[in-house]
């Protein structure tokens, strides 16, 4: 069902929660909300599923008005499917129960709906903890039983708030690919929130990144990472540095810029112009080589399973950099770097 | 685990030690009467009285209604609660309020009103012309009336119980039903009202147990419709005034105790079953829309409140404002008379007010600091000291079920003479009629105290502990307020309850020490129905301002601690 | 002897004649400080009840409604008799030949109706005529002193006797409460015709009330409203000096102004009452009464049920 | 405070939540705990903390005992820490409060009170929100208060359950700086949940591996990553492929190892023998290079942000590898990779 939000805005006492959200998700998208803590991620589900009545602004889903004005669909009549972020399991039923409710409501028979149930629970690996109550369940647990229960309602939008958090890396993409999977079988429209980049990376067809109530910008993963539209989105998405450049020449999406003394050919928008402008730079693009021509000194270096991660100082510039070390290296380590790659941050973000 | 003399333990003890002194010792020495023949104890009056004809219809007639009661009150409390608890109505302060205030009348004062109000003689049904024929039986004077008025009498206990359970439910468990596309009546029956169940139990077994022990209604219903109840029983075995008048009482109260007994064992079986911790935060109650049909409840609502609430008090009204009782209400007769006799030249009327109100007002606060203390051990998770609480708890549950007549018997029994140590007598003061009070209606407060703490989430509790908060600590802290809200709706029904009553102070009132309810007894049992309507309707405005005087403190006091006040 | 201290008193009198009373008394003896307590006899007596069960009995004085009562706590010896009362003025059938206990007044119980009923009663036997038939009100002997003592009356009168109480219930009367239910379910209009205590109807009719009390022909029961000594009294001096006064024409004539009719013959009734010497009372004996007591109450239970 | 937990075992019903769990942490030690979702982290701490009566077995805490056999002190008087997996936050206090609770409890003034509170809820970033009830809190900001009033207890011994799990990237790599910073400060011993293991990586100074209740392995964290004792390890931390090998020649720590027709030189614990063995390929020893013996083919491959992870075929064995690529490539692609190091899991990891 597609989703369409026009100019949302929702708030709390004087904080403006939402602050005219626009935007269009397809049929079948995945579609993941990345922002910081408090920015309105859950609030924007929340208001989606008609949980929260909004201020200003419409929402249609699959065409049909939901809220808007004079327009309020109880969200027990829109059919979306909600993993809340604090679960909200009932207590007094067992996880079986849970995640059988939403089958029994929809009018299910009873043979349905217990195979249904079965499926669902081996689907999270909690089948063998059915007759258990919330209460006895680990945090892990609970969530997936959350989790089950949202897909258990094969609802047409799934509106999914940090489905993931509470469980462990190996348990989490194994989740990761049944969601995929399901996504890919049921076909619904699914909004995604998590503060795990990889995981959206994984998942999205497109990333909102959301700040302070408002979109600053949508696109595909790669596209987000690679081509940031602000800074904001560049320091949010992925680890970078952003550092002072000058353009010198810019042609085709791509520019020659000077930076601590190097000339460098890297991507840009087609809106650069000549000047100073501000070069974001990921750690992977600043590789070690005994002839790199950026001598840095290592300041300090954080272990990551595999790699280090290190916040070098660039010697012509006395910038810091981030960088990842295949070995260990200590504080006060010289290292010389050569850079490859790199992308022109426009110069005015839709902040 | 290490057993310490922590102040957890010292103050268990000493909330079981206070309650077996006030609730267990005055019932004990008031059973050893009826249990005690010339040979020691005996069971033998208990047995003959069982076999008794009178006494096993009284039993029945008293299951009976008392049953049938609890449940019309729960149902009609917990729906006027979740009304007003989940949809959009308005004027939802007013309607709490109003709902609330049938309780302040004195029941036999209602039971009058009603009798009016239905009567031949009813004002307002003459007005409409609807009036029963003048010498028919009335419609009242039947087991349905009874319960009747015993289900209007009782349902605001379970409406306030009910409706402080409501504050605390984390909304996102009633969003979670509503996004699996469950409509309101499908969240209620299977999400809201099973994780109200507690308090909902608790609301039956509270009107339970005052239907089992109300005697103005019983007797002003229940002995015309020859529909003898046993509190009526215990008033006629009273009434022979012969030697053998307290051990015929005794074990009529022995009687009653055992069916009080019996509905706390099952309802503490019951309860532990359901219990269910509730996570997550409470948050601003759902608002569920009713569209058009809001109209339509809110005029149900008003409806019912005008039946409950403008019947009865017109017709009180209609009484204290005639010169003699029997008068139609015209121009002509219409006298203020009555007002100005209880109000300025009756001092005990002011005297009244100032005692019940002292007494009441310290009966409420006092049972509300005990039941925090004692909810906090009925539902503590080592199982000694919830039994330790359970034995307290019973014992006050049994003092309320016992007429109130028969708990002021015990009373005498047990305090007539002088406190030892101390030396001072209570009988005869003040004191003694405040200390029944707390004893009579301590299970009153507790109930909703209990049902709440059944729904707190242990991890808070955890949370308070590991940051160091010792048992004072946490008590004071992190209990008291969540409590607050249902402990205030118990402050609020024993403070209504303890204001208005008759029986707990029928015998242990003396001159200067009058209550409220002895003195509209008194005025009624001398012939002057028309002075007793007069205080009556008095009462009930002053209740009212005290009522709208403690929006004041509202301010100051957690969010939903006053009940009216959103 | 030194008339003074503290007297406790409990009373079932209605509570401003109570206070009348004692104000008068000490008015009287102002040595003395009168604490009472005022309640139903009911009430009273489970008070005392309880009390006697503790062993620490409160009054010193005891002013109740009937003689019944009295005459079983005379049994039980928890009356100490006053010697030296004067009671030659009075008729000895309402006092006790042992001088434990005094009746103080007369308080009838006879038939009262509403006005609007199409029938005017003149005899309990009116009673059983079929425009009454359902609409009989009358207070319970097993609630009420009075009635208890209109019952032993009525039963023990040779023309009415238990066959009269049978009829009744074939009528469709409905014992109910005590005299003041009664009153009201007559004034009210819900039943037209009762058996109630004199003052209620008489006193009310003067403001109006559409009510009429009638002295049957066979004529009225009576409760006596007697005083007595408790055995255990504190202040027997004090005690005694409120029996005199009782009995003494002041309080005699105290009562009278409180709408009662007064123990002692000479005291003219109140208004609305008919002349003293046309108010027959019926036979009674409160020893015997007490005997049979339990048996009246059981056979009036076997025909009213409850 | 050291932390002594000795044989602890704790059951629920006829599940074993704790299973024989020995261990001692050491005065100041940054501890941290990985394991499945319900393998019995918080059953963990909340013994520790008191919160749970154990079925037998010994917690000690600065070597006084705290539960064992006739002893019990409560959570009380242990004077320990804790950041609850689910909050626990009192909803009748504001933030502010909440933070506050445990330093009135120790009796502190009220003008330190204040003052530390202030800077806990800087700490977090939240003094903007001190008046705010904690219903008004998104889940992160909740989390956050959570945390804070932890560290204002400032006790010596220090638990927190997943304290970051539902913060995003940014806000999670400022507090693992804060906390480290606190942690290095107060010198108390803490014990840390998580189920990131980067994180793990990154404040650890010992990490324990935990699965159903028992202690797997304890070690540094390069140690556990680059070293596992069993297989069970190798798999849950960081990503990696087994496969079968034959050694050659073991020599001090080495081994030269036969894979997939190569000879390879690659680590091994001492007890390796020549023969059949167990080999842990991470997916940064693989290198695509096109010299590379080890012909390969993409089966898929999923975009991580800055790289892709790829599942490759090894053609020589048809085993199924995993190996990070910085450019994008489709199932299918021909690949050619070579081997730069590798661990021989033990034979019998301690299981
Ligand atoms: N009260 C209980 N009754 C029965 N089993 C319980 C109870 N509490 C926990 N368990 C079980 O004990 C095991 C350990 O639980 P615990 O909460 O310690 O897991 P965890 O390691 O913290 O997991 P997660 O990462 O999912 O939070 C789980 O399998 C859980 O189901
Ligand atoms: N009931 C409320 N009253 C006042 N403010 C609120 C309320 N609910 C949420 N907020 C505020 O609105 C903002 C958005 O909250 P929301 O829960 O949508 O954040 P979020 O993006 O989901 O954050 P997180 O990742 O921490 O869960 C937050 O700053 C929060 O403090
Ligand atoms: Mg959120
Ligand atoms: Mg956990």
């Amino acid at each position: 069902m597609s989703i369409r939000l026009s100019s949302l805005c929702k708030s709390f006492g004087d904080h403006l929660a939402l602050d005219h959200v626009s935007v269009e998700i397809e049929t079948g998208e995945f579609f993941v909300v990345l922002g910081p803590s408090g920015c309105g991620k859950s609030t924007l589900l929340r208001c989606i599923a008609g949980l929260e009545a909004i201020d200003s602004g419409e929402i249609a889903l699959g065409g049909q008005m939901m809220a808007g004005p004079r327009t309020f669909v109880p969200p027990e009549r829109r059919n979306v499917g909600v993993v809340f972020q604090s679960y909200a399991l009932w207590p007094h039923m067992s996880v079986e129960q849970n995640v059988a409710f939403p089958l029994e409501t929809a009018g299910l028979a009873r043979s349905e709906t217990a195979d249904q149930t079965a499926a669902c629970l081996e689907m999270v690996e909690l089948a063998p903890l059915a007759k258990r109550r919330p209460a006895d369940l680990s945090g892990g647990q609970r969530q997936r039983v959350a989790l089950a229960r949202c897909l258990a309602q094969s609802a047409r939008t799934i509106l999914m708030d940090e489905p993931l958090a509470n469980l462990d890396p190996h348990l989490r993409s194994a989740m990761e690919e049944e969601l995929a999977e399901f996504h890919r079988k049921s076909g619904s429209t699914t909004i995604f929130i998590t503060h795990d980049q990889r995981e959206a990376m994984a998942l999205a067809d497109r990333i909102a990144l959301m700040k302070d109530g408002k979109l600053l910008q949508v696109d595909a993963p790669d596209k987000l990472y690679s081509r940031p539209a602000s800074e904001m989105a560049a320091q949010f998405i992925g680890r970078s540095t952003i550092v002072n450049a000058t353009a010198m020449q810019v042609q085709n999406g791509r520019a020659r810029v000077h930076w601590a003394d190097q000339p460098i050919d890297v991507a840009c928008p087609s809106s650069t112009r000549p000047g100073p402008v501000r070069l974001m730079i990921r750690p992977e693009h600043l590789k070690p080589a005994d002839d790199g021509a950026l001598a840095s000194i290592v300041q300090r270096a954080t272990y990551r399973g595999g790699y280090w991660e290190a916040h070098v100082r660039i010697e012509r510039t006395s910038e810091e950099v981030l960088v990842n070390l295949a070995t260990r290296a200590g504080s006060g380590d010289e290292l010389h770097l050569f850079l490859d790659g790199g992308w022109v941050v426009p110069a005015d973000g839709p902040l | 685990m290490r057993a310490s003399f922590s102040a957890e333990t010292v103050s268990l003890g000493l909330v079981v030690a206070g309650a077996t002194l006030i609730c267990g010792l005055p019932l004990l020495l008031l059973f050893k009467i009826g249990l005690t023949g010339t040979g020691g104890f005996t069971l033998t009056p208990l047995l003959e009285a069982l076999n008794s004809r009178s006494v096993q219809q009284a039993l029945w007639n008293s299951i009976e209604s008392s049953t049938l009661s609890a449940l019309c009150a729960t149902v009609l409390g917990t729906a006027l609660a979740l009304i007003i608890g989940l949809t959009n109505v308005r004027a939802k302060g007013i309607l709490v309020f109003l709902i609330l205030l049938p309780m302040m009348i004195p029941p036999h004062v209602t039971a009058i009103a009603w009798i009016q109000a239905l009567g031949p003689g009813s004002q307002v049904l003459q007005w409409f012309g609807i009036a029963p024929e003048i010498g028919s039986t009335h419609p009242l004077y039947s087991r349905e009336g009874l319960v009747l008025l015993l289900t209007l009498q009782h349902s605001p206990l379970v409406f306030l119980l009910v409706r402080a359970a409501l504050r605390s439910f984390p909304r996102e468990l009633s969003d979670a039903a509503r996004v699996c596309g469950s409509g309101a009546s499908r969240m209620l029956w299977k999400i809201t009202l099973p994780l109200l169940a507690p308090s909902l139990l608790a609301g039956f077994a509270l009107s339970f147990v005052a239907a089992l022990g109300n005697f103005g209604i019983n007797a002003m219903l229940g002995i015309p419709a020859r529909y003898t109840t046993l509190p009526v029983l215990v008033w006629r075995r009273l009434a022979s005034f012969g030697p053998d008048v307290l051990p015929n009482v005794a074990v009529i109260s022995v009687i009653l105790a055992a069916v009080a007994l019996l509905a706390i064992l099952l309802q503490t079986g019951l309860q532990k079953r359901m219990r269910t911790a509730l996570i997550g935060l409470p948050q601003d109650a759902l608002a569920l829309s009713l569209g058009k049909n809001r109209i339509l409840i809110e005029a149900l609502l008003w409806g019912f409140v005008a039946a409950v609430l403008v019947l009865p008090a017109a017709s009180l009204l209609a009484t204290a404002l005639v010169k003699t009782y029997g008068l139609p209400l015209t121009w002509s007769t219409l006298t203020f008379e009555n007002f100005a006799e209880v109000l300025w030249r009756q001092s005990v009327t002011v005297r009244a007010f100032a005692n019940s109100s002292l007494i009441a007002g310290l009966a409420a606060i006092a049972i509300a600091l005990v039941s925090l203390l004692l909810g906090y051990f009925l539902t503590h998770k080592r199982r000694n000291h919830r039994r330790a609480a359970a034995a307290a708890g019973a014992q006050a549950e049994i003092a309320f079920a016992v007429p109130g007549i028969v708990m002021s018997i015990a009373f005498i029994l047990a305090f007539i003479r002088p406190l030892p140590i101390i030396n001072v007598s209570l009988y005869g003061t003040l004191w003694i009629i405040f200390v029944a009070y707390v004893s009579c209606f301590l299970a009153i407060g507790l109930k909703p105290v209990t049902a709440a703490y059944l729904q707190i989430d242990g991890s808070l509790e955890e949370a308070a502990k590991v940051a160091g908060a010792g048992f004072g600590r946490r008590l004071r802290r992190i209990f008291a307020p969540m409590i607050a809200p249902a402990a205030a709706s118990g402050a609020i029904l024993v403070f209504l309850t303890a204001y208005n009553e008759i029986t707990v102070s029928a015998l242990l009132w003396s001159t200067g020490n009058e209550t409220i309810g002895t003195t509209i007894f008194n005025y009624e049992d001398g012939g002057y129905t028309t002075l007793a309507a007069a205080m009556s309707t008095v009462v009930v405005l002053a209740t009212i301002c005290i009522m709208l005087a403690m929006n004041g403190l509202a301010q100051r006091a957690p969010a939903g601690t006053i009940p009216w006040r959103n | 002897a030194d008339v003074s201290g503290k007297l406790v008193l409990y009373t079932s009198q209605p509570n401003q004649d109570a206070q009348q009373t004692v104000d008068a008394f000490m008015a009287k003896h102002p040595g003395v400080e009168v604490e009472w307590v005022r309640d139903g006899t009911t009430k009273i007596m489970a008070k005392l009840r309880a009390e006697f069960e503790a062993g620490a009995p409160k009054p010193d004085v005891l002013l109740i409604a009937d003689m019944v009562t009295m005459e079983s706590l005379k049994a039980e010896g928890r009356l100490m008799a006053h010697e030296d009362a004067d009671i030659s003025a009075y008729d000895p059938a309402i006092m006790d030949p042992g001088k434990t206990y005094f009746s103080t007044k007369l308080i009838t119980t006879g038939i009262v109706y509403n006005t609007n009923a199409p029938m005017k009663p003149t005899s309990y036997k009116d009673l059983l005529k079929e425009e009454a038939k359902g609409k009989i009100a009358m207070p319970s002997p097993l609630t009420s002193g009075a009635a208890t003592i209109h019952m032993t009356a009525l039963t023990s009168n040779p023309e009415l006797g238990w066959a009269y109480y049978e009829a009744l219930f074939e009528q469709g009367a409905n014992p109910q409460g005590g005299n003041g239910g009664t009153y009201k379910a007559v004034a009210g209009g819900e039943k037209l015709y009762g058996f109630v205590v004199d003052f209620l109807p008489i006193r009310s009719k003067l403001d109006g009330a559409p009510v009429e009390f009638v002295f049957p022909e066979e004529g009225v029961s009576a409760v006596t409203e007697p005083v007595g000594i408790l055995s255990t009294a504190q202040n027997p001096d004090a005690a005694k000096a409120f029996v005199d006064f009782l009995l003494s024409a002041e309080g005699q004539q105290l009562a009278a102004s409180q709408g009662y009719l007064a123990a002692h013959p000479d005291i003219a009734p109140p208004e609305g009452f008919p002349a003293r010497d046309q108010i027959k009372l019926m036979e009674f004996d409160p020893a015997e009464a007490l005997a049979k007591d339990q048996a009246n109450k059981l056979k009036f239970s076997e025909i009213f049920g409850g």
